[in-house]
């Protein structure tokens, strides 16, 4: 890779997708730096995804491993679904960032380092036993060592801020050497800069003077002999976005909110990491967004439904151990058979676990987490955009059906961002709620559509339908409480009844492939994008493999177990320890399914998943 | 205009109009009968359309409540109320919203949402009936039983000191606190009036009987006997008098209380302090919501009634803010906002 | 059944097993009257089971439906498993009483009734809209028209007491006419009076006199033609005494307390049907317990989790809705390793459902109902006496095992009773808690047995055993909070491995029968007694059927899978939407499992059962 | 007595030996650490061992605490400390229990828990981290958070009126409070040694600087321009006084409190009003409790310190009476008694 030719001009090497990673302090601006590199490339025309790797901690000692920020984008030519499983470039503003941050480099991969950070402190502050760049550690890769911050700092002196700005701006400068390595317009972010620090020109200037100084910097040094070309992809035509999974999930409620002509009603109570949900839809108050801060997560449920029950939109969202809390409220709902959407962003558990990292392991929480028998709509978005898609019809169903409905999102998903070909609001499906109309005859709050079996809906305020509803079984139509055995049976079967009858609405399971064959690789929710990777991948290779991936968990499409019929093996892969794999065992108990799972707080990689599929294949 | 002529036309709502077709299943003798009576009658009084009042409770022998009141009613889970009826009223604020409670829903299980609820001001109204016992789920003592209450799950006594509704509801910011009493229906209803027109969370605490597992409870000031000499009824303006002949007075020592008798050592009606509800500084609220038999009465009536923003109007004024703040107005302006591209 | 001899003498039927129930209002004494004829009847030496059927009120009006209370007990000279199905003598206080008991008189049964009570207005409040006794309504049964009323009154007449204490007296003349029915003694009962009111003599004589009278009513008149003789059962030898499911729980910790020199610490909130637990305990105080009634369901286990922690028995128990709640501070027990036992007392849902029925349907609850991957120990009660060996065993395997257990049992084995046969404290097995040991190292408080994977546990006030404990992941061994990716793997599938384990540590199951053949018939929990009887039936009429019935429902005994490998078919039969056959079939994906269900916050009836059971052996 | 030689012996525990060896994560510049420190000095003069000294809290930047103390420790879930460190206590009523807390930790998800703490006089130590903002959560408003303050989840300002702590204890019938300051080492300190002294629930609410999402909240007390002004340091049995010159006092006027100059308008010490930690009556605890700049100074110090039995002390009295009245002393009494009978 590292060539240059005999004329001393550097080559350049054309790539389908390329991967790479920031890491640095907390403080260095990784983030932003990221970010800035995607939205180039998005402009530039190539695909991408990215996702934000943060610490656990908030604001860990300047040096130490636990306070180091990562971001990771992968960019290509071709469709990229995931972030990627190792960097090609890493940047490591530090050692610390370095030690964090060198099991995701790929071996013989770049990686570029602020020289001026790898004093003796700093190394031993990260852990380190001996210099990383002296000891042999990073032989397997082409380091490129470089005196970022002082000449940051060089390059800065003229102008009139004090010295920790000048350093805050050394991230541009790392920045402006990914620009030359890619072969990036500097425009973009120039832009950028100028719009941000409208009001302190002084740092405008700065950080575009750090960017070019990297530039040229990168063009001028002997370690990065080549550039990388990774020309734009085939993309859809149309207007994009970036986006994340939380904004897409607020963005989704909101659509849904402005076809239905209701307010959204968002109880919540922080959490990381469904905190920014709240974050984006406290901003929008003139939209139509009620937002309410709850005192916990029991009183977020239960003004969400509240909120129902008035006849608005009622939303809550928390991650695990919040949504532990919410079962006893949410069976209420599933009793009272009333509108409530419920998003969990999944995070590694059990108890507080690991708050900052993703899993999958909420399934048999939605499906099972309140007493008796509650059954729930239990939906599931796969990549950050499609949030919106399932926010919006996670609403849909919920008022179409009258009954809850628990949306499955996780910290992958949430973090993550990649470009959005957004809608049009005037495309987004119509939403039609059952609204009761006064037709002579006393109100039946519990009078169901024949086809949907969702109750007639009546709200405070209706003049006229004044009724009473609650916790206690109900008599079938009138909705008075009532102790009838056989009744009791009735309704509990006609609440099932109307949850699976959600099938009828919903699409049919989709596959990638040939439909029928060897292996089936099934899986659900945010491991979409290395799933979708790994098995085209295979399939371009010619082997004879399929995916499904599952965004309706229940009920499922209806032709789910005749699609399964058609395939040798199925294996089921989810980062949990079998849940949806189980779930499927009951639902289909003639099949069979193999279950592959990773429980480490961290998304699939590509290469594990093809090992594994290969092995499976033999 | 024709649509003003038609709401005058609407007959005034009566007692009966409120009443449900539901069979009312509280033990007999229960003092939530007399409550629910005082309601129906309150009611009428407010003009406002049946349709636009939601009873909200949440479980116990008081949240069944909602089953009796020919409005909108939602009978939710246990201690949960006061959460589902703040969704209610933020989401349609001109909903008159009423919250039925047992000491154990409110105080017990409840007590964060009731604490909460008051320090937002959501414009509801809390109706807190305290019978000093669970009684739905057949005598267990409650966080608002004395000290010493054989129950079933206190054979020895209860250990615990109990907690004084007012004192709870003024230490978290309460701008509203009456008492009343289930024998006192015209009191009752009454200050059930006064609650609804009050903005902001109305909190009022009703000593009720349950005749089957704390018969007796509110015995020191219900009894005929004792009624006149520990009931003191007071009212924004007047004096705090008391006694059959109204006789006896509170009178500020220091930092203390102390019953006076008009006529005697002195004392005249200047002497006696005069009820201020509205004042916002609570000290002396405090100080008379704490009396107690057999040292003084025990004061009922609107003890603070304090003016302050409620939350639903400040979200009103927010929204407000919000859009001025705003350079979209509807979906499509937010799809389209910040940093878009198009791939042609 | 019912002819006189011609001499006038009365005949005597010799039965296996005889139901009676006692219907009246909430205040006419049925419970009473019900429990002295159980043992009354047990004292004679035969077996048997009964059930309490509360009113959902507390107090609906006098008279009303609302208002009845009923007691059924079936007594046998063979085993006796369940209250019955159907009862052979109804006594009705009033025609409230008939009118919601009819349905569980046998037709062709005797009907005995308070001819007093069934005037005009009873009769419409009762809601029937003739005079049952004269509109043919009771034209299938034997009615016996009773003035019990008046005949009291009469015999009391000279008794120094109230017209209200008088009539209170009208329970023992009917449990005096079933004395006779029965050919029981009075002696019993007589003593029980004498104690009961030591302080108040009239009233002892009052109730005695009503009892004798009652007695020589029944051998007077006409209508009761022919006495029930069921004679003794063979019983096995030992102390005798009766108990319900809550008070055999409650003995059961205490039992494992004293033999663990631990205190009990019971944290709890009220809820139906589980509050008894908490009355029972809190009358023990000496006797090692500490009760705490906690302002909610959350306080109550995280108080629980506390006292573990710091050494003692952490107890919880609730019904379906509390238990929805405990969900996330039972993650914590389950991450920090932690003993606790949470006693879920089932009864109708969803949500506050059918409070006073009984359900089996929080399975998934118990199995699922926390956030990420929280496996627990579940086990099930099958009898009201077993509670106390469950209850026991629910805190060996707690504390043996480092990890908490889920006991469930339900509303109909908490409120009925049957005769036990008591243990001796000595005779009840050992519990041996993993306690640290110095060894001259530094303490490592996730170490583990080698066997069980239980860790090593220190409590407060051990001097040198300093450690820190809590939610979030933890490295191996030192419990240092830990985000390494790996470890969380590790530890995943280490605290899933210890409680796969247990099932090395409990019996195998069990089957009655051959343990192979056409039909096994598979239950859980309360609905043993039934189950039991119906295939004990059929199997006496030369059916191939076999019976196994859970009490181990997590981790399942290791003997599971082959000895459902012998049956040509499987039926699980549960009060639920099939939760246990799904469980099943997620464990032992290769066997088919037929679901049979029931949801009207009943119990099975014999007779539907073995309907049910001759069809699949078709 | 070998026993208590072998105690003499033991060498009086010191400030390090109660650091952990875990690294501390706050971020740099946060008030927890000082308060770390206040607590490993206070300790030692508590003479009580390590392993009987628990520390207990829920979730949250101040609830990382456990991990920092070299004794036992449980970190355990949001909001429910409180509940853990009740049954903690009860379990060995001889441990010394500490529960750390947060605002949101507290006084959002755990309202319910802390009020019932105070109410049932459970003999803990409760230790408030005031920040008046989410800080693991990375910056959302809490229930102190005062009106209007900009936060992620208020672009707009928080709507709400804030909890005061104190307000909120004494309503809850606590029978300790004092307040103290991440910015004074000494003063809390002496107050963690005297909350420890505290038979029943003592709290200690510590104003807490979060340098990260709420920087300088406390500023208008702890400014070195304004600290002399801005805190008055109480002590029981002692005058109220404070400013640099401690020249300046408060006196009691009719109900209300107000600000005098030693010397000005013939104002003398006598007038200023002399500090009673002990009075059970809480009026002037609540009216010191409510003081704030810039009217006056914020009251630092035990405001309330009053002595009513500690529950465990009442559960081991009630063991005693269920003892006396039991006929029974064992399980197999129990088995035993009332109707039993014997199959032969
Ligand atoms: C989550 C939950 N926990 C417990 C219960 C049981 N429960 C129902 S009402 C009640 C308390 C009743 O007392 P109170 O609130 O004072 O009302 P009252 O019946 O006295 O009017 C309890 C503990 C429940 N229904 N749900
Ligand atoms: C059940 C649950 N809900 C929410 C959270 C997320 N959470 C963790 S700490 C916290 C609040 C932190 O604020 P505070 O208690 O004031 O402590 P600080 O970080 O400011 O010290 C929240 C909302 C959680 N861990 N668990
Ligand atoms: S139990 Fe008590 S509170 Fe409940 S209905 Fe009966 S008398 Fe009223
Ligand atoms: S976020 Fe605030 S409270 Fe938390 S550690 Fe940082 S400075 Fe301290
Ligand atoms: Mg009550
Ligand atoms: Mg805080």
């Amino acid at each position: 890779m590292s060539e240059t030719l005999a004329n001393g001009k550097k080559t350049t090497v054309e790539k389908d997708k390329v991967v790479l990673r920031f890491a640095g302090d907390s403080g260095d601006g990784m983030q932003l730096t990221g970010s800035q590199f995607s939205f180039t490339s998005a402009l530039f025309g190539n695909d991408l995804a990215t996702f934000p790797d943060f610490p656990a901690e908030i604001r860990a000692p300047l040096g130490t491993v636990e306070g180091v920020s990562g971001f990771q984008v992968q960019i290509g030519q071709v469709d990229v679904y995931t972030p990627g499983d190792l960097a090609d470039v890493l940047v490591a503003m530090n050692p610390a960032a370095l030690k964090s941050n060198l099991r995701y480099a790929r071996v013989g991969g770049t990686i570029i380092l602020d020289m001026d950070a790898f004093d003796k402190r700093n190394i031993e502050k990260a852990g380190f036993s001996g210099n990383p760049v002296e000891d042999g550690a990073l032989d397997a890769y082409n380091v490129v060592e470089a005196p970022i911050s002082s000449l940051t700092k060089t390059a800065l002196e003229g102008i009139q801020l004090d010295n920790k700005s000048i350093m805050r701006c050394k991230n541009m400068f790392a920045l402006g050497m990914m620009y030359w390595l890619f072969d990036r317009p500097l425009s973009d972010t120039e832009k950028y800069l100028d719009s941000k620090f409208k009001k302190m020109p002084a740092l405008a200037e700065a950080n575009k003077k750090a960017l070019h100084t990297g530039f040229h910097f990168a063009e001028t040094i002997e370690a990065l002999p080549s550039m990388y070309k990774v020309p734009p992809a085939k993309i859809e035509k149309g207007k994009y976005r970036h986006i994340s999974g939380n904004i897409a999930t607020a963005w989704g409620f909101m659509a849904a909110a402005e076809k239905m002509k209701r307010k959204i009603f968002y109880g919540s109570y922080p959490i990381t990491p469904a905190s920014d949900i709240l974050h984006e839809l406290s901003k929008h108050k003139h939209l139509g967004v009620i937002t309410l801060q709850a005192e916990d997560e029991i009183a977020a449920v239960c003004s969400a439904i509240g909120a129902s029950y008035a006849g608005q939109i009622g939303l809550t969202a928390s991650s695990g151990p919040g949504i532990a809390l919410k079962g006893e409220a949410i069976g209420l709902a599933i009793m009272a058979e009333l509108p409530l959407i419920v998003v969990d962003v999944q995070r590694g558990g059990p108890s507080t676990g690991l708050p900052t990292k993703t899993e999958q392991a909420d399934i048999n929480l939605a499906l099972y987490g309140r007493n008796s028998e509650s059954p729930c709509i239990v939906l599931a978005a796969s990549t950050p955009a499609n949030c919106f898609e399932f926010a919006y019809m996670a609403t849909k169903l919920a008022f179409e059906h009258m009954t809850p409905v628990m949306l499955l999102t996780d910290g992958y998903l949430a973090n993550g961002s990649e470009p959005w070909k957004y809608p049009k609001m005037a495309e987004m499906p119509d939403i039609t709620v059952p609204m009761a109309t006064p037709n002579g005859e006393a109100y039946l709050p519990y009078l169901r559509n024949k086809e949907t079996l969702a109750r007639y809906f009546a709200v405070p305020g209706m003049a006229g339908f004044e009724h009473r509803i609650g916790g206690l079984e109900k008599q079938e139509n009138t909705g008075n409480v009532s102790y009838d055995p056989r009744n009791h049976e009735d309704m509990v079967k006609v609440r099932a009844e109307k949850v699976e009858r959600v099938a009828n609405y919903i699409p049919e399971q989709k596959v990638m492939g040939e439909g029928k064959g060897k292996l089936l690789v099934v899986g659900w929710g945010g491991t979409y994008g290395s799933l979708h990777t790994s098995v085209s991948e295979l399939w371009k290779a010619g082997k004879d493999i399929d995916h499904a991936h599952f965004n309706y968990i229940n009920p499922l499409p209806k032709n789910t177990e005749q699609l399964f019929s058609g395939y040798e093996k199925i294996v089921v892969c989810e980062l949990n320890m079998g849940q949806f794999a189980n779930h499927l065992r009951g639902k289909f108990p003639k099949l069979q399914f193999e279950s592959y799972t990773k429980i480490q707080g961290l998304p699939f990689a590509v290469t594990e998943l093809k090992e594994k599929f290969i092995d499976l294949l033999k | 205009m024709a649509e003003v002529a038609e709401k005058e036309e609407k007959p005034k709502l009566t007692k009966k109009d409120f009443a449900s077709d539901q069979l009312v299943r509280w033990c007999p003798g229960c003092g939530d009968y007399s409550i629910l009576s005082a309601m129906t009658g309150a009611l009428p009084q407010l003009d406002i359309p049946k349709e636009d009042i939601v009873f909200v409770s949440g479980i116990g022998c008081a949240a069944r409540f909602p089953y009796y009141m020919n409005t909108y009613g939602f009978h939710t889970i246990h201690g949960r109320g006061p959460a589902v009826a703040t969704g209610v009223k933020l989401a349609n604020p001109k909903l008159s919203v009423w919250e039925i409670q047992g000491d154990g829903d409110a105080l017990a299980i409840g007590g964060n949402h009731f604490i909460h609820a008051l320090r937002r001001n959501i414009d509801i109204n809390i109706l807190l009936f305290n019978n000093e016992i669970y009684g739905l789920t057949k005598g267990q003592y409650s966080p608002t039983s004395p000290t010493g209450l054989v129950t079933k799950s206190t054979p020895y006594g209860a250990l615990e000191r109990p907690f004084h509704a007012g004192e709870l509801v003024l230490g978290a910011q309460g701008t509203y606190y009456s008492r009343t009493i289930d024998t006192n229906p015209k009191l009752m209803t009454e200050i059930f009036v006064k609650a609804a027109q009050h903005v902001g969370t109305s909190m009022v605490e009703i000593l009720q009987n349950c005749v089957i597992f704390n018969d007796d409870a509110h015995g020191a000031v219900t009894d005929r006997a004792n009624r006149d000499d520990f009931q003191l009824h007071i009212e924004h303006g007047q004096p705090m008098l008391f006694g059959k002949e109204k006789q006896k007075g509170l009178r500020l020592n220091g930092l203390k209380l102390e019953v006076v008798t008009l006529g005697e050592n002195g004392v005249t009606e200047k002497d006696i302090l005069v009820h201020d509800a509205h004042e916002p500084d609570s000290t002396l609220h405090m100080m008379l919501v704490r009396l107690h038999p057999p040292e003084f009465p025990i004061v009922l009536g609107v003890i603070r009634d304090v003016t302050l923003p409620a939350y639903s109007e400040k979200m009103e004024e927010e929204v407000k803010r919000s859009g001025e703040k705003s350079k979209y107005t509807c979906m499509d302006d937010l799809l389209n906002s910040g940093e878009t591209w198009e791939v042609k």
